[in-house]
């Protein structure tokens, strides 16, 4: 399977993501400038974490006017699988891609540690390897993590089942503890935590490992016939 | 050239975190009495006049400088002072 | 616009101008013997940050000389933007420590934020990634308002550079005491991972190669705080002009990856970040390493505000910004890989022959300066000095054991002083986490970083006591380094080598020069007892006001290599039933103790003593237990000794607690701050290897699972405590007193 | 009780490096002419009235919303509406 992580200009887990998938994962991926990529060949795009365009102005904001987001869309359109984690959820959030908004954490101060996370939803390409309520520890490191939507959305997430995980001690206030959503297709998620900082035992956690093994398996499921 | 002002705020029912830290401070530091603590933007910029001007302003509120899901804004233009 | 009143040469000398930017009368008549002639506004301006202390090292160059330097595997030592140790694979550390402690006491924010910023420039214009930073703060009694407010700003200054920069902050250390009030310390450690092969230097070399300026424009940012009297300014300028500089990590991060894309061009001659003193020090320095000149036009400069003058340019420290020396007809290659990451990158110079440095403004020669006499041949001075005389007295005091009554109480009463209080509340802010190394995250005695695709990994810690610096200067700076190297050793790795922050008051009172002295001979003994050389290093002096100076605090930052994964080493407990043990026995030693600033409020007395060869062999021993595999978990015992050492060791541990018997005196054995101890815990089937390998270990207890402590002395329970309540007070100090109003 | 929005905005001079991305991402997007953009923030609270509203509101400024070494603040007061 071969991966595309998108580097924006202050991206900085991108070299994260890439190992994630890369080393650990040992799948095909490719780091790709925002500038003058072309997402064409790649089975799922990956937008990593940071501080895109120095998160000023709102966190995702620019990056989420960028042109590589109209393809990031069309790829989506198209029903495949993209994955951002926090500053990449903030910019699939500014960029419509997925419902809500982020504001800053209810604390008011950026926080970084492994939260418990429950896996609400194990019936996507993203979670199938999970078992439901499932507790999962990935690490958090955001100062504005605090996701909003109005109570219209929410029912929708809810109805649509589109809430994959929750937060167990909800840190920073976000609505009904939501930490990752996806949209109402089921191939776009956003998440907050960090899987891709949960994949080696050394690091803390390696329960990151099985979302994307899940990814891996569907995908292969779905579009190799040899096996 | 005209200055622009936009002025980005928090939409009603939105809960504001960055207040709310605010008003607790001004509080603890014995400023009693203080409520309803609000934290906006003010976005100052110089641009070129035009009969579209306004139009630009507010797609340029629409596409970038506001986040509709939680914000609203307002503008106000004057004549830019020469540097 | 704003314009600077510039002086003629004649008015400089006449009026002594010269002194309101910091140089002296004799000072100034050197530059008139360089010269051959009177110095004008621009270059005396040019004189007076290159020969600032803070650039030149003028007062402390006697002192920093005797610090051991070199080792085999040290590739770089104290000279460039920071130093370098071999760790094998053709791979090498880079690390430096930095001050910024006076921006940070008139802009708390800004000030640490930059500071964190200048001290990765450091890293990555050597070639290296940053791969972790480090922060060792001090500021006054916690219970001040203005105190919190500073603390408050710093941590988010540091947190808001350091997390968008994508450069963990993996540590450091925060202390709190009364002399630190009017004048807070925050110093920044930054190290970074190199290949030997794309080790840069900062140089100008090859005659009629070009000078490139890369980053943002050039404002007035922090010149009139570095050396400038306000009356010199225009009217109002005062107003309008604020010197404070600001930081933007956003830039900065463009700037990381930019330069690490330039090293692989063997366009690039040399490479120099604009720290202190900017683009003077920058180009000065380039061209004197080189052994060249250098000709700069100040019209190609980017400049960020109107009717700049050459000396605004020349000492202004807007950040973010870098100098390289690039191939002539090669510069294209290099601004395009600038311009890929949005930068922009303007030729403003060239190498000459002739040894001076020319800098010309609006078509004219505004400073026309000998090379090596401004950046090599800076006056050095042999500062008077002489015993302070409250160490007399301290030395003649009797060492004593404090009147505790209930120890328990006491325990409780140590764990919430802040200084011994988790840290939490500080580094939960930092994203410790980025770049996916980090093995061990803030919380333990040092921090470890795994190196991917080896079998290795490299811990860091910063240290400084600075109670018993100020109570004994040399034994303190023996502490101070022993105590650095424990933390490393503890973690599973050895010292490699260390950096060095040397935070001092004013060095023109001979008293404060005698710490200094001393502290740094201390330093270099315990250097040599250990094997760890100093790589590179700050010095920052004056950091007094209204006649008190802080106590003499020269941080270590020390560095240490794991030749295993497999030796990282937790510094808590693990598991039931593992026999804990203390090495080394405790004294009557309260000097300088946590305690005795409880029950007195002061610091009095003679500091702990130190035997570096004890020292020596009980870390060396410690380390061969932990690399032969025997060692669970290992933790030095530091401010409020073994009592809370304990506590510290089952905190975080989900229901762990310990039995401990001991026999003794109670105070003493529960706070006495006696050095070169640590606490350790080993399984019972190892427990005789261990104590084959490591000479001074004794058996005091053993892990337990009821969630409790329970120390007794000779056969007395002096304490049984629920480690959940203990835990909870030592978590909640911080967040707690500074919620709480004066 | 009184309505209060607090203005605050940099010093000239002073480096303002969200403005600078706001105004670099503006013209990326096509906005072409668009100069000096420079962010600030607006704080509205509800206080009590007083003779010496003025006072307690600069105090407040000069104490903890505005930075006196870097930032500027002008405000306006005018009747809260009541909730
Ligand atoms: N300013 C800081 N920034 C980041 N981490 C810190 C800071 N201060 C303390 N810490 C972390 O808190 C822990 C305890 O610090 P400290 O009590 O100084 O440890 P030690 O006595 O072992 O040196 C360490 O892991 C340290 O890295
Ligand atoms: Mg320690």
């Amino acid at each position: 399977m071969k991966f595309a992580v998108i580097v924006f200009p202050g991206s900085n887990c991108d070299r994260d993501m890439y190992h994630a998938v890369k080393e650990v994962l040992g799948e095909e991926a490719d780091l790709l400038w925002y500038e003058n990529s072309n997402l064409e060949n790649y089975d799922a795009i990956l937008i990593p974490g940071g501080f895109s365009y120095g998160d000023y102005l709102r966190c995702g904001a620019v990056a989420a006017t960028s042109d590589v987001m109209k393809q990031v869309r069309e790829h989506a359109e198209r029903g495949k699988p993209v994955l951002g984690v926090c500053n990449g959820f903030q910019i699939l959030t500014e960029s419509g891609l997925l419902p809500g908004a982020f504001m800053r954490n209810q604390n008011v101060s950026f926080m970084c540690h492994q939260e418990e996370l429950v896996v609400e939803n194990n019936e996507t390409v993203f979670t199938s390897g999970y078992e439901k309520g499932e507790i999962v520890r990935f690490p958090i490191a955001h100062g504005e993590g605090n996701y909003f939507c109005d109570e219209e959305a929410l029912q929708q997430l809810k109805a649509n089942n589109q809430i994959v995980f929750t937060y167990k001690n909800n840190p920073n206030g976000s609505v009904s503890d939501i930490a990752g959503i996806m949209n109402k297709e089921g191939n776009v998620l956003g998440l907050m935590p960090h899987p891709e900082r949960a994949m080696e035992a050394i690091l803390g956690s390696d329960d990151g490992m099985k979302l994307f093994k899940s990814l891996v398996e569907n995908w292969r499921k779905t579009y190799v016939t040899n096996a | 050239m005209k200055k622009v002002t936009v002025y980005i705020t928090l939409k009603a029912g939105v809960l504001d975190p960055q207040g709310k830290a605010i008003q607790e401070s001004l509080t603890a530091l014995g400023y009693e009495g203080v409520t309803d603590t609000r934290v906006g933007k003010v976005i100052e910029l110089n641009m070129e006049d035009g009969p579209d001007l306004e139009v630009r302003i507010k797609d340029m509120c629409n596409k970038l400088l506001a986040n509709p899901v939680m914000e609203d804004y307002r503008f106000e233009v004057e004549e830019a002072v020469q540097a | 616009m704003l314009q600077t009143r510039e002086w003629s040469p004649g008015q400089i000398e006449e009026n002594k101008i010269y002194r309101e930017m910091g140089l002296s009368d004799e000072e100034y008549q050197m530059i008139k013997d360089i010269l051959k002639r009177q110095p004008n506004f621009t270059e005396t301006g040019i004189f007076s940050v290159m020969w600032s202390e803070h650039c030149s090292y003028k007062t402390s160059k006697p002192l920093l000389k005797k610090f051991p330097t070199k080792a085999p595997n040290v590739l770089q030592g104290p000279g460039e933007g920071a130093g370098i140790i071999d760790i094998g694979d053709h791979q090498a550390v880079v690390f430096k420590v930095e001050s910024h402690n006076h921006p940070s006491a008139v802009e708390p924010y800004q000030g640490a934020a930059t500071g964190v910023g200048g001290i990765i420039r450091d890293i990555f214009s050597m070639g290296a990634r940053p791969i972790a930073s480090m922060n060792s703060l001090r500021f006054g009694n916690l219970t001040n308002e203005r105190t919190k407010y500073l603390f408050t700003e710093v941590v988010n200054g540091i947190a808001g550079y350091g997390n968008c920069v994508g450069v963990p902050t993996v540590g450091g250390e925060v202390q709190f005491d009364d002399s630190y009030e009017e004048n807070p310390l925050v110093n920044a450690m930054a190290i970074g991972l190199i290949n030997h092969d794309d080790i840069q230097k900062g140089i100008a070399a090859g005659i009629g190669n070009t000078i490139l300026y890369a980053g943002p424009p050039t404002g007035r940012d922090g010149i009139h705080g570095a050396t400038f009297a306000s009356d010199d300014l225009a009217e109002d300028a005062d107003k309008d002009r604020p010197s404070v500089q600001v930081g933007d990590p956003f830039m900065e991060k463009l700037l990381i990856e930019a330069c690490l894309e330039v090293i692989h061009n063997d366009a690039l001659v040399g490479m120099q970040d604009m720290g202190a003193a900017g683009l003077t020090s920058s180009a000065s320095e380039m061209a004197s390493k080189a052994g060249t000149g250098l000709e700069m036009n100040l019209d190609l400069v980017p400049q960020r505000e109107p009717n700049m003058s050459a000396y605004e340019m020349m000492l202004s420290e807007s950040q973010e910004r870098m100098l390289l020396c690039v191939e002539q007809g090669r510069e294209q290659e290099i601004i395009d890989i600038f311009e890929k990451y949005g930068l922009k990158a303007v030729p403003v110079g060239k190498v000459i022959e002739e040894r001076v440095f020319r800098i010309k403004h609006h078509g004219e020669v505004v400073a026309d300066i000998p090379v090596d006499p401004l950046a090599e041949d800076a006056p050095v001075y042999e500062m008077p000095s002489e015993e302070a005389k409250y160490f007399r007295e301290f030395q003649q005091m009797e060492n004593t054991v404090p009147g505790v009554e209930n120890h328990q109480e006491m325990l409780k009463k140590l764990l919430q002083q802040p200084t011994i209080a988790s840290k939490e509340w500080v580094y939960d802010q930092y994203d410790s986490m980025v770049q996916t190394n980090t093995a061990v995250a803030p919380g333990s005695d040092a921090a470890v970083i795994r190196i991917k695709g080896h079998d290795k990994a490299i811990a860091i810690t910063t240290d400084c006591n600075s109670r018993y610096i100020y109570l004994d200067p040399e034994t303190g700076g023996k502490i101070a380094v022993a105590e650095a190297a424990r933390n490393i050793i503890c973690s599973g790795a050895k010292p490699l080598g260390l950096t060095d922050g040397l935070n001092f008051g004013n060095p023109s009172n001979p008293e404060i020069y005698w710490q200094m002295e001393k502290a740094t001979d201390g330093m270099s003994a315990a250097c040599t007892a250990l094997s760890t050389p100093v790589i590179s290093g700050n010095v920052s002096l004056y950091n007094q006001s209204k006649g008190k100076s802080i106590f003499p605090t020269p941080v270590v930052g020390m560095v240490g290599l794991h030749k295993s994964l497999d030796h990282i080493t937790p510094s808590f407990f693990q598991h039931e039933d593992d026999i804990v043990y203390v090495i080394g026995d405790a004294k009557k030693e309260f000097g300088g103790s946590e305690l005795q600033n409880i029950l007195q409020g002061k610091y009095e007395g003679r500091a702990p003593e130190i035997d570096l060869n004890v020292e020596a062999k009980r870390q060396k021993q410690l380390l061969e237990a932990i690399q032969s595999g025997v060692v669970v978990s290992a933790h030095d015992l530091a401010e409020g000794g073994l009592g809370v050492a304990l506590a510290e060791s089952v905190f975080g541990r989900k229901g762990l607690g310990a039995t401990v018997e001991l026999t003794g005196d109670v105070t003493v054995e529960l706070f006495s701050e006696t050095q070169s101890r640590f606490i350790v815990t080993v399984k019972a089937e190892n427990q005789e290897k261990f104590e084959s390998l490591v000479d001074d270990a004794k058996q005091i207890g053993k892990v337990t699972t009821d969630g409790t402590i329970q120390v007794s002395i000779n056969n007395d329970m002096v304490i049984k405590q629920d480690v959940k309540e203990l835990e909870e007070l030592w978590r909640g100090a911080i967040p707690s007193l500074l919620k709480s109003k004066e």
